[in-house]
């Protein structure tokens, strides 16, 4: 036996792992500083001359990760605004209200088993969820959600929107038919039938706005209608709006268009042979188009992330931190140990029960929501980014709630009044206001 | 249908914006337990006495009236079989001590019953055990048991139904069925002093018997006696 | 005396089930009372205690993916288990089949006076594929025995079962019947009974919260269900 | 000896097992017999045009109302014809009947009509009654009356709900559920149970008014019809729901006659036959109420014409409430009842339209033959002539508005 070989017998078990991972670990970073030394450089370059690449890459994989929170929070929205709707209190048990109820249900989707029926065609019906939900979270990339806080900007961002969403309806249609039932067939033919004809009143309700804005770039289309309330489109094209958000329900499946998983008439539509999270991925995609319908009718027509009305009083806050110079530093070391005593010592003088301990952990407690609070602030008065955030999650919110609204309410229509609703009504309406719309800005601009 | 085509819809959704800030009627189960009527008819329940024992005889009368048998009386034979006559046993499994086999209408184990019994019970169990205790053999056991004693006494019907898993009552009432079977002894039908079953003389029934001479002096004979078992 | 059974003797269970009875350990009633007359119609002479889905267990043809992870990255998921139980426990999507009466109260467990929806069991899935629970609500026939295991076996895994009702724990009402089956366990598992005729919904709802405590209690060993009914050890 | 178990056949061999292959699976999926055609009408129905292919909706299938098989057959979104399997919840309660006595009987009668089982008991109480020639004491006859209408609000608050749940709403259902809830809980405090209520009894009813059912009833009548037509709103001027009723499954009186249709269908379609005015029983002639009747005959006046009913009886409960007589609510019977042989046949007039039964007695203490006729069945036929035609979402939309209960249907 070696001398090695002694010692490493000798070693106990945390020392073998030490002397495993630490030369290890030494190898790989010499070698990674190595790798940086000569190609890094030229990395850097690159990334810096194709710094739109960069952005895409960053903005799609946020958008990614954007959908699942805000697919949970919708799902948790429809539980229970429904319940309350229904005179019952809806989940309360899991979580706070029961707010962790969707995360609970996505999670168990997760560790369902995955099941291929046997007649099945196998990459079709593996394949469909993800289109289904790739195309929602890609026509999610060019939302403007904010100044400067966008995926893309296309200058042919509608159009780009239009044509993802009617790549949805691919994935629906791959989904009936591979599954190998009738019922799914039959949902995957409801929803092409749908999705195609609601298209056409859709894309030519928004030709209005175009013409106005005189461009398809959401973004722009969105700057054009800052100011006021009263400089939104939704007041210079309001048939457009009730026509487009008519067609923009049928084309994200909801009630009460929501013919291709119609629960009494065929079962569960074109999701019927789907379980785990095959399933889970139409679950969130249809919640996911949910937002994105809401987000997209308030860029169009209400003004995106533009305030309803001008902040009369302006705030300008000239805050500089470096000029404090060494005080900051004093600032930053005194400053929270001495406000955590200064808000618990109420606690403690106040209520003989409560320990000192326990005051300062309350105090701490206390600390830490005023100083979020104080950053949250500085940011909302520093950067308009925030206050545009927060102005469009709100709008976009209130079309969310009207959308599970409308759910809790109304009963389903049928497959022909359907289709005669989007060719009778919808498209003539649509093209008159194309037309008047047309002319209006004929007859002014003259 | 309203005029304005769209009136209703809203009018419906206004509705139900309505009823999402009304009180909720959802009762909170199992924080608040439910209000049940005091008529409600829930699981049924064996009543006891002020000294804690069961007031059931076993009667097997709500047995069978019950139209949907939910009332079951069931319990285990000799040979550790489950008799399973119909009722929930097979869902809940049985019981088998002394107040369960009472309850459930069977034959109990009892010691102080073999000295109470002045028959000679070895026949039975030799009847028993050529017919496999199987109790589809009923008749065939009864018709034995009846030419070894001559009658069909008390103890043995119930050494049989303990035998053979069947009720006491499907035995009794096979038992009075049959006109060839019967529970006297032929000679006391006929006015005959001498019993024909064999009977022991036990421990206890002698010991009644000094009791009973030593009340008789004490009180006199042919005194008012109460009438039924000395304990 | 034979007032003992005999230990030992062939085709005997043991005396008292209770001592031994395991958490998820099927009792087997043996019918010893009655036999047909023509052996082949009921189920070709076998002992009646062979259901098809234990035969079905025993020639292992339906094994299927069970959702763990095999092999030495077993030790992962048996630590995890604990908490997707407590998932699994809390999202418990029932099946939307009603066979007779039950089903209006097992609706009536949902709907808005007894809310089900408050322990995340509301969304009542009309596709076996996305249900976790099979309620089964009503009378049972034998007509529909077939459908209902089919149901059953379309369920993917982890999936459970509750019998709602006399009717479907032990025949109830329609035991006499010649076209019920007596009890929903002679064709299926099932992991809880809700006895009464109709139960309450508070009844069904207590039996859901039986199951999720049976869900946290198996700890992620759902997988190794028994064919025939459970019964709780302190029963 | 080979064994043969049930697994081995294979109808019965699941989709999801493996040893299956598709080929036989083909033949599994298709809902076609697999013997012969035995009729004209059969060989007809599983032949398919071009274009056509068979939808098989159940036994378990969501708006099937319990388990229903119904084989569709579509082109495309139509229904070009159909062919209902019934048999899924046979219980054979009419033998059941026949092996049980006569207090019994009502016992297996109780849950054929789940929704509305009070009236499943009160006729063959009432055929029993004529065999033994008793006399229901009148307080009896007032509690049947008073309970049983609030069994037929009950039972049309879960048609409203049902009704609305086929065509996609989601929200009346439990809105009518918490009328219904209401109603059981009452009739629970009064009767020992919430569905299956096995109240009545032959010579009476089980058990006096109470105390606890008066005031439950009181509170909820101050306010049940502001309630119900506050429920009913969300509905009724719906443009969706109405757009989809509207001359949805029409069927005119003749047909409805020769269909043997009774009940809120029959009177749907202009004839207001009601077996209350029709062929009086119980105390119904003292009564003072309306027969309301609609002369449309689509799913959309069947609808409407039920709600009528609801206010209907809320009216003959106000009237019952106020008449309510003392006295005995059981008649002096023997233990064991032992008519005289002899038939009797009692009608009434159920949520659904005539539930009758026809008893034959032998003079022993059960009877000796029991015929149930229930409205379920008789409505379920006329499916067939209303769907062909019509697409799949009013198939659901036509069953639901007949309102049959599969209970009823196949006993």
């Amino acid at each position: 036996m070696t001398v090695v070989g002694r010692t490493w017998e000798r070693l106990t078990i945390p020392g073998k792992i030490l002397a495993v991972v630490i030369p290890l670990g030494a190898v790989l970073t010499a070698g990674l500083a190595i790798l940086i030394a000569v190609i890094g450089g030229a990395v850097v370059q690159f990334l810096v001359d194709n710094l739109p690449l960069v952005r895409f890459v960053v903005a799609a994989t946020i958008v990614l990760l954007m959908t699942v929170p805000s697919a949970f929070l919708i799902i948790y929205m429809e539980m229970k605004v429904i319940a309350l709707m229904n005179l019952r209190y809806g989940p309360d048990r899991v979580g706070p209200f029961g707010s962790a109820l969707s995360v609970v249900h996505g999670l168990k989707v997760l560790m369902k088993e995955d099941f291929t029926p046997t007649g099945a065609d196998v990459p079709v019906f593996t394949l469909a969820p993800v289109v289904v939900y790739m195309s929602s979270v890609m026509s999610l990339l060019v939302l403007p959600f904010a100044p400067g806080l966008f995926g893309q900007d296309f200058n042919i961002g509608l159009l780009y929107f239009f044509a993802m969403g009617g790549l949805t309806v691919v994935g629906l249609l791959m989904a009936g038919w591979s599954s190998f039932n009738k019922y799914s067939l039959l949902g995957g033919l409801r929803s092409a039938a749908q999705v195609i004809s609601y298209e056409i009143p859709l894309t030519l309700s928004v030709v209005g706005v175009i013409l106005l804005a005189g461009t398809m770039s959401l973004n722009q289309i969105v700057l054009g209608q800052a100011g006021n309330l009263f400089d939104w489109y939704i007041w210079r094209q309001p048939l457009a709006f009730v026509v487009f958000f008519i067609a923009v329900t049928a084309e994200a499946n909801r009630t009460p268009f929501d013919l291709t998983e119609a629960d009494s008439e065929i079962v569960a539509g074109f999701a019927t042979e789907y379980s785990g999270m095959r399933f889970g991925f139409f679950f969130f995609a249809e919640y996911v188009n949910v937002f994105i319908a809401s987000g997209l009718t308030v860029a169009v027509f209400l003004g995106g992330w533009n305030a309803p009305f001008n902040w009369p009083w302006p705030v300008a806050v000239g805050l500089d931190p470096g000029s404090l110079g060494i005080g900051l530093l004093l600032l930053l070391t005194l400053g929270p140990p001495l406000a955590i005593v200064v808000l618990g010592l109420p606690f403690y003088l106040l209520n003989s029960r409560i320990r000192f301990w326990q005051a300062l952990i309350i105090g701490f407690g206390l600390f830490n929501v005023i100083a979020v609070a104080a950053v949250l602030g500085l940011a909302f008065l520093s950067f308009d980014w925030v206050v545009g955030l927060l102005w469009f999650m709100g709008k976009t919110y209130v079309f969310v709630f009207t959308f599970v609204w409308m759910r809790g309410t109304l009963p389903r229509v049928r497959i022909d009044q359907l289709m005669g609703f989007a060719w009778k009504w919808l498209l003539p309406a649509a093209l008159l206001n194309l037309f008047v719309t047309a002319f209006a800005i004929l007859v002014l601009n003259r | 249908m309203s005029l304005i085509p769209g009136l209703g819809i809203v009018r419906g959704m206004a509705l139900t914006l309505r009823r999402f800030f009304q009180p909720k009627v959802t009762h909170l189960y199992p924080e608040v337990p439910a209000e049940i009527s005091p008529k409600f008819r829930g699981r049924l329940q064996l009543l006891y006495d002020e000294h804690g024992t069961l007031k059931c005889e076993t009667c097997f009368q709500c047995a069978q009236a019950c139209p949907i048998e939910c009332i079951d009386m069931g319990g285990v034979d000799t040979k550790g079989r489950f008799a399973v006559h119909w009722g929930a046993s097979e869902t809940y499994g049985e019981r088998r001590e002394e107040s369960a086999l009472r309850r459930a209408g069977r034959t109990v184990p009892d010691v102080a019953y073999e000295h109470w019994s002045p028959i000679d019970l070895s026949a039975v169990d030799a009847i028993l055990h050529e017919a496999d205790h199987d109790p589809r053999r009923l008749l065939e056991i009864l018709g034995a048991t009846q030419a070894a004693y001559g009658y069909l006494p008390v103890a043995a019907l119930k050494r049989i139904s303990f035998g053979t898993g069947a009720w006491y009552a499907m035995v009794y009432g096979t038992a009075t069925y049959y006109h060839h079977l019967r529970f006297e002894p032929p000679a006391r039908l006929a006015g005959a002093d001498e019993p024909v079953a064999p009977t022991v003389e036990s421990g206890r029934e002698r010991v009644e018997a000094d009791y009973l001479a030593a009340l008789d002096q004490a009180i006199g004979p042919g005194s008012k006696r109460p009438a039924g078992r000395v304990n | 005396m034979a007032l003992k059974p005999e230990p030992g003797a062939a085709g005997n269970l043991p005396a008292v089930i209770g001592e031994q009875r395991h958490l998820v350990e099927p009792i087997v009633v043996p019918n010893t009372l009655w036999q047909s007359s023509n052996p082949v119609a009921y189920n070709g002479g076998q002992a009646s205690d062979i259901t098809h889905l234990r035969e079905f267990e025993a020639s292992g043809a339906g094994r299927r993916d069970n959702a763990r992870w095999a092999g030495p990255l077993e030790v992962i998921p048996t630590k995890a288990d604990i908490v997707l139980d407590l998932i699994r426990a809390n999202s418990l999507w029932p099946l939307l089949s009603g066979l007779a009466c039950c089903a209006i109260e097992m609706m009536s467990a949902a709907t808005s006076k007894n809310d089900m929806d408050r322990w995340g069991m509301f969304p009542f899935r009309a596709s076996p594929r996305q249900a976790d629970v099979l309620i089964v609500a009503g009378t049972c026939t034998t007509k529909m025995a077939g459908p209902l295991v089919r149901l059953w076996e379309q369920m993917p895994e982890p999936k459970w079962c509750v019998a709602m009702g006399d009717c479907t724990c032990s025949g109830g009402r329609y035991k006499r019947s010649y076209s019920t089956i007596q009890g929903i366990d002679r064709i299926m598992p099932v992991d809880v009974y809700v006895p009464g005729c109709p139960p309450r919904p508070e009844g069904l709802i207590y039996g859901m919260m039986k199951l999720q405590q049976l869900i946290k209690d198996r700890r992620g060993h759902w997988p190794e269900r028994a064919i025939g009914p459970t019964v709780p050890e302190d029963l | 000896m080979t064994t043969r178990t049930p697994f081995d056949i294979p109808a019965h061999a699941s989709t999801d097992d493996p040893r299956v292959t598709l080929d036989e699976q083909l033949g599994v999926f298709e809902p076609i017999p697999p013997y012969p055609p035995r009729t004209e009408r059969e060989a007809e129905f599983y032949t398919l045009r071009d274009g056509e292919m068979f939808l098989n909706m159940g036994p378990q299938h969501p708006s099937t109302h319990g388990v229903l098989r119904v084989v569709l057959k579509i082109d495309g979104e139509k229904v070009v014809d159909l062919d209902p399997v019934l048999g899924y919840l046979h219980r054979g309660v009419e033998k059941l009947c026949e092996n049980a006595d006569y207090h019994q009987a009502i016992c297996y009668t109780d849950p054929l009509e789940y929704i509305s089982s009070l009236f499943c008991e009160w006729s063959p109480v009432m055929a029993f009654e004529k065999l033994l020639d008793v006399q229901v004491p009148r307080r009896a006859e007032y509690i049947r009356v008073l309970s049983g209408e609030l069994n037929r609000i009950a039972s049309h608050a879960l048609f409203i709900g049902w009704f609305a749940l086929d065509l996609g709403g989601l929200t009346p259902i439990l809105w009518s559920f918490i009328e219904r809830d209401e109603i059981v809980e009452m009739l629970a405090a009064l009767t020992g149970q919430r569905m299956l209520f096995n109240y009545f009894r032959i010579g009476g009813v089980n058990g006096d008014l109470n105390h606890e059912f008066m005031s439950r009833l009181g509170t909820w009548m101050s306010k049940a019809t502001h309630q119900i037509n506050s429920n009913q709103a969300l509905l009724n001027e719906n443009e969706i729901f109405v757009r989809r009723a509207r001359g949805l499954g029409v069927i005119d009186t003749a047909t409805a006659l020769q269909m043997c249709m009774t009940g809120p269908n029959l009177r749907a379609t202009g004839v207001p036959f009601d077996i209350r005015r029709a062929h009086p029983y119980s105390i119904y002639p003292e009564l003072d109420f309306d027969i309301p009747s609609r002369t449309e005959g689509d799913c959309l006046a069947r609808y409407l014409l039920r709600m009528d009913e609801v206010k209907q009886s809320l009216r003959i409960i106000d009237q019952c409430l106020h008449r309510m007589p003392d006295g005995p609510v059981m008649a002096k019977l023997p233990r064991l009842i032992r008519p005289r042989p002899g038939r009797a046949y009692a009608a009434i007039e159920g949520p659904r339209g005539q539930y009758a039964t026809y008893a034959i007695s032998d003079g022993t203490d059960q009877p000796y033959r029991m015929r149930i006729h229930d409205p379920s069945f008789i409505h379920l036929q006329s499916v067939g002539l209303l769907t062909p035609g019509n697409l799949i979402a009013d198939t659901m939309a036509i069953m639901a508005s007949l309102d049959p209960i599969m209970g009823g249907v196949d006993k």
